[in-house]
């Protein structure tokens, strides 16, 4: 049945047609996305750019809406984050290499996989209510930032441990070989190799996981931070010895996404401002992590060929 | 150099089954391994070469579900190194292996030399400052990069990491070196040098070698085992086997009869 | 990787192992390899204790979520909880039937996926079959950027944005509504069903496409008939993610659709989530006890079991039709 | 070591507290700090009660329920109004058919036997067009909600549940701006801040009885009925003793005519805050009401009651 | 059948280049493709065979920074396969390929096989009835499927698998088809079979196959072309190739002595 080339032509432009439609249709669907993204951004730039001036990140909160500010709100963001991280990170990352490096093939291991899988589809608001539950009332820590950060590391726990298992994953077998053939143990090639090689990969990951975290706002309400906060908690590092201290794990916060959500719910107008700013402030900082997330996946990936 | 009439046995393979789960890869394999010697395995591929090889430092143990049957033992001390007892990493701080394709690991040429001794505990900087000069001495390749140790092993040409592997396998003093296939990712340029380096291994190493390029097997090697489907079909002198080999198969595979 | 075997050799095979060596190197080797193998145990006891801390998580979860809502349950018949048309659990005349916040949830849910599933899949098979590599490998971690906005930015973006412009088509158009609270919900996902088909469809060997074009086929044919087909369970695992987000979202309905629990399946109704119930209650203070604190940890089991199913059904279409290439 | 005031308790309450919560510490120079929530006024006593926090704002008095929960908890409390607020009904400015309410057409809407049956404006009254009727309203722990149903139903916490409940009074703004057919209500300060977008309703206390719409003058003159009530706060008795709360609270009622006014709310007669001082500075624990939900009882008046426990 | 002693010319690549961006890997092609006759590209691992043979179906398109330069012309019509005017698609339907992995879709038997098809437009039942079994049958794997051409195409052996690629290939009646070591990843039986499948196919189709083994281009092919980075050594009757090359590269390429 050899087609005449007529036939054949006519037969690849219908078929081609289909190819433009389609090209167009995507590129459409495309554009709605990122031009919502873009038109949300252009949006709160609008409005909030009357109060993006530097006394805006130094002051508290106010009940008059140009003196208000996000200092207690950027602060206890970062000390949250930083609870977060340090739960989550050695927590994933440990979870992830038990998985990928020596996790058996049994059951136990099977129900940690889909646990895993699973645990990355409970809502946040469930875990802000293990957080209630758990944290705030069973445990005692109260409405602090230490109940903040667990809560919120827990939330982002499953995607440190899929971002660690797939850098891990990336790493080829003739390595881990390599270093087996040479008389390594398994902790010994672990920690000398697999580890290092992906952790441009892992820190990656966490990123993505704490820029997730920061813009969370409902697990942080249901343990109660909706909070007029107008002072910073105790400082993490004190003039005397030892130098450290962790008062400020037990302390009040608010947090970025909570001083938004309390500004939008004032009743004058012009507060909507501050609402504005925040978000663009809070979406800078969101945009600012997955950049250099996205930075060090491309710089990984023009680093090392396998 | 001991170019003995009769060879000494530095290991022996005595009816050696291997399974990769239910699949059986190997079926009685009973082969001698000669001190200083190089041992060359031929056959058609998926025959079970590197699964053969591969039993000689545990590699199967890395991945669920292998097992294997039978004994591999190593002189002078007689142990059967595929006993359950015996500690794989013991077997393979005696045993080393190059593999397929060059995989240094991403660190400087320095380091990957220095990795096998450091996993030993060694760690001081002159010592392994010695010991790395004279295994990358050893793999002819001391003065391609005596400039820049610091450099990343990834800097190197295919034919480079590759002796660098054959450093980093050389460093720790090895018994018995397994190599599978270390040529067949190269150039002819890079295997002709890493042929000749072969040749003066063996003046004090033994060699275990698997080669799909069965010219190769007859330039380098002092014995050969021809493999089919997981058996040994002939083993002999590796003259004897390119020129008058016993068994009719031997010679259909040698003369490209199939394969 | 069968550690079991790696652990296992006991002290008195060095000594056959070394016989011929000195005694006193057979100590030193035996000493270094007990802690060896001492230090590889703990490293694994401690990594593992780290994986199952996750298994742990879900546990406490289920845990505290059926143990805070017991009480309710003993108060409310597991009947009624379902069949009551009427969710007042906080008014001197309290019902409890949860179905007023399924139902807003399920539509919410139901907008989202028809909005992020259709443009998710679109977007992820353009990415990946037919943008040029440049523009793939800047658009997708742009629109990734979509998923990352905080969900109240987007809750106001629904509310004062998208709302007043479905107003301008639909005038009855109530001002808290599930129609506008959904589709913003659905452009957020988009990016995780993009993003995840999108690397499915990428996993889907090179040769397999090579084989499609071989025979002819145009771009369209190939991902329609090849890649798409190939990559299903990856697609699927997108959709169930999607699905997942989309009925636990939180601030979103919470902002948007108005906190009214009703009984209704129209999307141009005010509702009220499971969600959005509990973070609005929240909002309050909820003392250990009360039955407003019991009734968010029902509804938190509810949702729980929600998407427990969807996840269920999930790996069953991941198992199902498991990537063979 | 750390000097801190914790405050919780109703929505209504808080934009008076915060406003002195923030000049208070402006003036100690940080010296102090004093954090804010926000629990509507229902989970203020919740937190009052199991002594968390020093003060709680609340939008109508303590009840029987709480009363008991404080006394078990050996928690003494001191009742000190600081301001009038006016529970404003209000629609959409293009409501053109809603002159005024009467009090039982309110009741007819809101009473729980309303729910899935009260769905258009005719059905409340003939006289109003057959439009949809939207309800917005505060949640259930907050004391606005208390004090509307006891006003207006008769019984507090008895409402239908099919309306947008929210303790973030701005939803509720935005809901009524939105919708032609909206009905809310709320404190009187969100009406004020939003007058161009709301239209508040005179209410009919009984029929026969004039419209009274809600103003300054007609709370302070006592005739915006039944919806102007008094708003509390109360401190722990406990609490006092520490110095910071002390000096917080006589800040509190210093500043409160001025802070009132600023955040739109209506101050108390003069009268009243001497009384309130004096009744703080006796530790005059108590509360004037007697946890029984009372409509329209004058400040004075219930300043000078014995104080129930 | 046209074993005419005068070869008909199917088609003829003139002077050809290419390039992988800035990586030339073919310099300067010229090399006639005879009709109904099997040419078999040999030559040591990157020297451009598979490079090479993907330019007759455009291949290289579907990667963005490849170039070509050059001819190759298809005939009888003459075309100029490689002009950019020239849509790839319709080069793919004349000349279709047969790849070194087995690559069966993720579908049915019957599904794999009515793709060609169901891409020309053809969606009627029984003529992809006929067309399925007719392709099926020249494939030689017809007997052994036709009870199950509802299973997926992956509970197919290796062999199988190769053999199901190439009756879809032949589905859709292509003037040349491409083989690139079509029997590489298959084990000696599934070797022979297709072997001696390409012999029948050759009565009816051009043939170019790519091969690493050079017993197998002396056993199937009529012409022998080596390559050696990236350029022509020798172009031949098999025969003389095997017998007596020209080139002493080729010689020594044949005789094992690189590679
Ligand atoms: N991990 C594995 N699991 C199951 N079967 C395997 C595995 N690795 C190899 N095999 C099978 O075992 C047999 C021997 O494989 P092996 O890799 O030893 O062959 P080989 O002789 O080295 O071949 P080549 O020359 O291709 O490297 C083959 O049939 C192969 O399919
Ligand atoms: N996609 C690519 N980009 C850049 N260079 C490539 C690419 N593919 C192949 N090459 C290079 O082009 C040259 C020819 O490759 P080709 O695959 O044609 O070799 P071959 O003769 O088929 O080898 P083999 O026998 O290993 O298949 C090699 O040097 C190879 O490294
Ligand atoms: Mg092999
Ligand atoms: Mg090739
Ligand atoms: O917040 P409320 O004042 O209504 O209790």
């Amino acid at each position: 049945m050899q087609q005449s080339v007529t036939e054949i032509r006519r037969l690849i432009a219908r078929h081609k047609f289909w190819d433009y439609v389609f090209a167009i249709v995507g590129l459409i669907c495309l554009l709605v996305g990122i031009l919502t993204l873009m038109g949300l951004f252009a949006q709160l730039v609008a409005d909030g750019a009357p109060r993006l001036k530097p006394h805006f990140f130094t002051s508290f909160p106010s009940r008059f809406p140009e003196e208000a500010g996000i200092l207690s709100a950027w602060v206890g963001t970062i000390l949250v984050m930083l609870v977060t991280a340090f739960v989550a990170v050695p927590l994933g990352v440990a979870a992830g290499v038990y998985l990928e490096e020596y996790a058996p093939k049994n059951w136990l291991t099977a129900i940690i996989e889909i646990n895993v899988t699973n645990l990355a589809g409970v809502p946040s608001i469930v875990f802000g209510l293990l957080a209630l539950g758990l944290f705030v009332y069973q445990l005692n820590f109260g409405q602090s930032i230490l109940s903040a950060g667990l809560t919120l590391a827990l939330l982002i726990l499953p995607i440190v441990i899929v971002a660690t298992r797939e850098s891990l994953r990336a790493v080829p077998g003739s390595i881990r070989e390599a270093a087996y053939a040479l008389g390594a143990t398994r902790w010994q090639m672990v920690s000398n190799h697999v580890l290092p090689y992906s952790s441009s990969g892992i820190l990656t990951g966490v990123i993505i996981g704490l820029s997730r975290a920061i813009g969370e706002t409902a697990p942080v309400i249901t343990i109660g931070a909706l909070t007029f906060i107008a002072f910073l908690p105790h400082s993490p590092v004190s003039g005397q010895f030892p130098f450290i201290s962790f008062e400020w794990l037990k302390d009040p916060f608010t947090v970025m996404p909570i001083q938004m959500f309390n500004w939008t719910s004032r009743p004058e107008e012009e507060f909507q401002l501050n609402a504005a700013a925040a978000g663009v402030v809070l979406l800078a900082m969101t945009l600012a992590m997955n950049a250099v997330a996205i930075f060090l996946r491309y710089h990984i990936r023009k680093k090392v060929k396998w | 150099m001991s170019a003995s009439v009769q060879p000494v046995l530095k290991a022996e393979s005595k009816n050696l089954n291997f399974y990769y789960g239910d699949f059986k890869a190997l079926t009685g394999i009973s082969l001698p391994v000669h001190d200083k010697k190089i041992t060359a395995l031929i056959g058609p591929s998926g025959c079970g070469k590197s699964t053969f090889l591969r039993c000689f430092n545990r590699m199967h143990d890395l991945y669920p579900g292998n097992r294997y049957d039978g004994e591999i033992t190593l002189n002078p001390d007689g142990v059967n190194i595929l006993s359950p007892k015996v500690d794989p990493i013991e077997v393979r701080m005696r045993i080393s292996m190059v593999f397929q394709k060059p995989n240094p690991f991403p660190k400087s040429i320095f380091e990957n030399v220095a990795y096998g001794l450091r996993v030993r505990g060694i760690s001081k900087r002159s010592v392994l400052e010695e010991k790395v000069e004279e295994a990358l001495t050893n793999a002819a390749i001391w003065n391609e990069v005596k400039d820049r140790l610091n450099d990343l092993a990834f800097n190197l040409s295919g034919g480079q990491q590759q002796r660098l592997c054959i450093a980093r396998a050389l460093a720790i003093d090895p018994e018995i070196m397994l190599f599978d296939e270390p040529t067949s990712a190269l150039d002819p340029i890079a295997t002709a040098n890493i042929e000749e380096l072969m040749a003066e291994l063996k003046k004090r190493f033994t060699i275990l070698i698997v080669t799909h390029n069965m010219q190769q097997a007859a330039r380098v090697s002092d014995y050969t085992a021809f493999l089919y489907l997981g058996e040994v079909v002939e083993f002999n002198d590796t003259k004897k086997i390119f020129t008058t080999p016993d068994n009719p198969r031997t010679e259909d595979y040698i003369t490209g009869r199939f394969g | 990787m069968d550690n079991k075997h790696m652990n296992t050799s006991s002290p008195d095979t060095t000594l056959s192992l070394t016989e011929c060596v000195s005694s006193a190197e057979a100590s030193r080797r035996l000493a270094h390899k007990r802690s060896r193998h001492l230090k590889e145990r703990l490293v694994e006891f401690i990594l593992f204790l780290a994986a199952f801390s996750s298994v742990a998580t879900t546990f406490a979860i289920v845990a505290i979520l059926v143990y805070e809502s017991i009480p309710l349950f003993k108060h409310v018949s597991l009947v009624e909880f379902l069949t009551d048309p009427q969710w007042t659990p906080l008014f001197d005349d309290a019902h409890f039937g949860i179905m007023p916040l399924v139902s807003g949830t399920l539509v919410t849910t139901g907008v989202a996926l028809s909005v992020c599933i259709p443009m998710g899949t679109i977007i992820a098979i353009y990415l990946s079959e037919f943008a040029p590599h440049k523009v793939r490998e800047t658009v997708k971690p742009f629109l990734e950027l979509l998923g990352a906005v905080p969900t109240v930015v987007f809750g106001y973006f629904a509310l004062i944005v998208v709302t007043p412009l479905l107003q301008k088509v639909m005038p009855d158009l109530p001002g808290f509504n599930m129609l506008s609270a959904g589709l913003v919900m659905g452009i957020m996902i988009i990016p995780y069903v993009s993003s995840v088909s999108e690397d499915a469809m990428r996993a889907v060997p090179m040769h397999l496409r090579e084989g499609s074009y071989a025979m002819g086929a145009t771009r369209f044919q190939t991902a329609v008939r090849v890649v798409v087909p190939s990559a299903f369970s990856g697609i699927a695992a997108a959709y169930i993610l999607g699905i997942s987000r989309a009925v636990g979202e939180t601030m979103i309905v919470a902002i948007a659709a108005g906190m009214q629990p009703t009984l209704t399946w129209k999307p141009t109704e005010s509702a009220s989530t499971i969600s959005s119930y509990i973070v609005q209650v929240a909002l309050g203070d909820l003392p250990h006890g009360s039955i407003g604190y019991q009734s968010i940890f029902a509804a938190g089991l509810t949702l729980m079991v929600m998407t427990l199913v969807f996840n269920i059904i999930g790996y069953w279409l991941k198992k199902r039709f498991r990537e063979v290439y | 070591a750390d000097k801190l005031v914790k405050i919780d308790g109703s929505s209504t309450v808080y934009p008076i507290t915060e406003a002195v919560a923030e000049e208070f510490q402006k003036a100690k120079r940080g010296a102090v700090k004093v954090t804010v929530g926000i629990s509507g006024t229902g989970g203020g006593f919740k937190k009052f009660c199991r002594g968390e926090i020093d003060l709680s704002g609340a939008s109508r008095p303590i009840l029987k329920k709480e009363m008991e929960a404080c006394k078990q908890a050996g928690i003494q409390y001191i009742e000190l109004p600081v301001a009038y607020d006016a529970l404003t009904v209000v629609v959409n400015p293009q409501n053109t058919w809603v002159k005024s309410m009467t009090v039982d057409e309110l009741k007819k809407i809101w009473e729980p036997a309303a729910q899935g049956k009260i769905t258009k404006w005719n059905q409340v009254n003939p006289a109003w067009p057959n439009q949809p009727l939207k309800l917005f309203g505060p949640g259930a722990d907050s004391g606005t909600f208390d004090y509307f149903t006891e006003a207006v139903v008769g019984k507090a916490k008895s409402s239908r549940g099919d309306f947008t409940a929210s303790e973030d009074d701005n939803v509720l703004v935005q809901g009524v701006s939105r919708d032609r057919g909206g009905l809310g209500y709320f404190g009187y300060a969100y009406y004020a801040e939003n007058s161009k977008k709301l239209k508040a309703v005179p209410i009919v206390e009984k029929a026969g009885k004039p419209a009274v719409s809600p103003s300054v003058d007609t709370v302070k003159n006592g005739s915006y009925q039944p919806l102007s009530r008094p708003i509390f706060i109360y401190v722990n008795a406990k609490s006092v003793d520490k110095p910071e709360v002390k000096e917080f609270v006589d800040f509190y009622l210093n500043q409160a005519p001025k802070l009132t006014k600023a955040v739109k709310y209506v101050p108390l007669p003069d009268k009243a805050y001497a009384l309130a001082k004096s009744n703080f500075a006796k530790k005059k624990t108590g509360t004037g009401f007697g946890g029984e939900p009372e409509v329209g009882v004058s400040v004075e008046e219930l300043l000078q009651r014995e104080g129930k426990h």
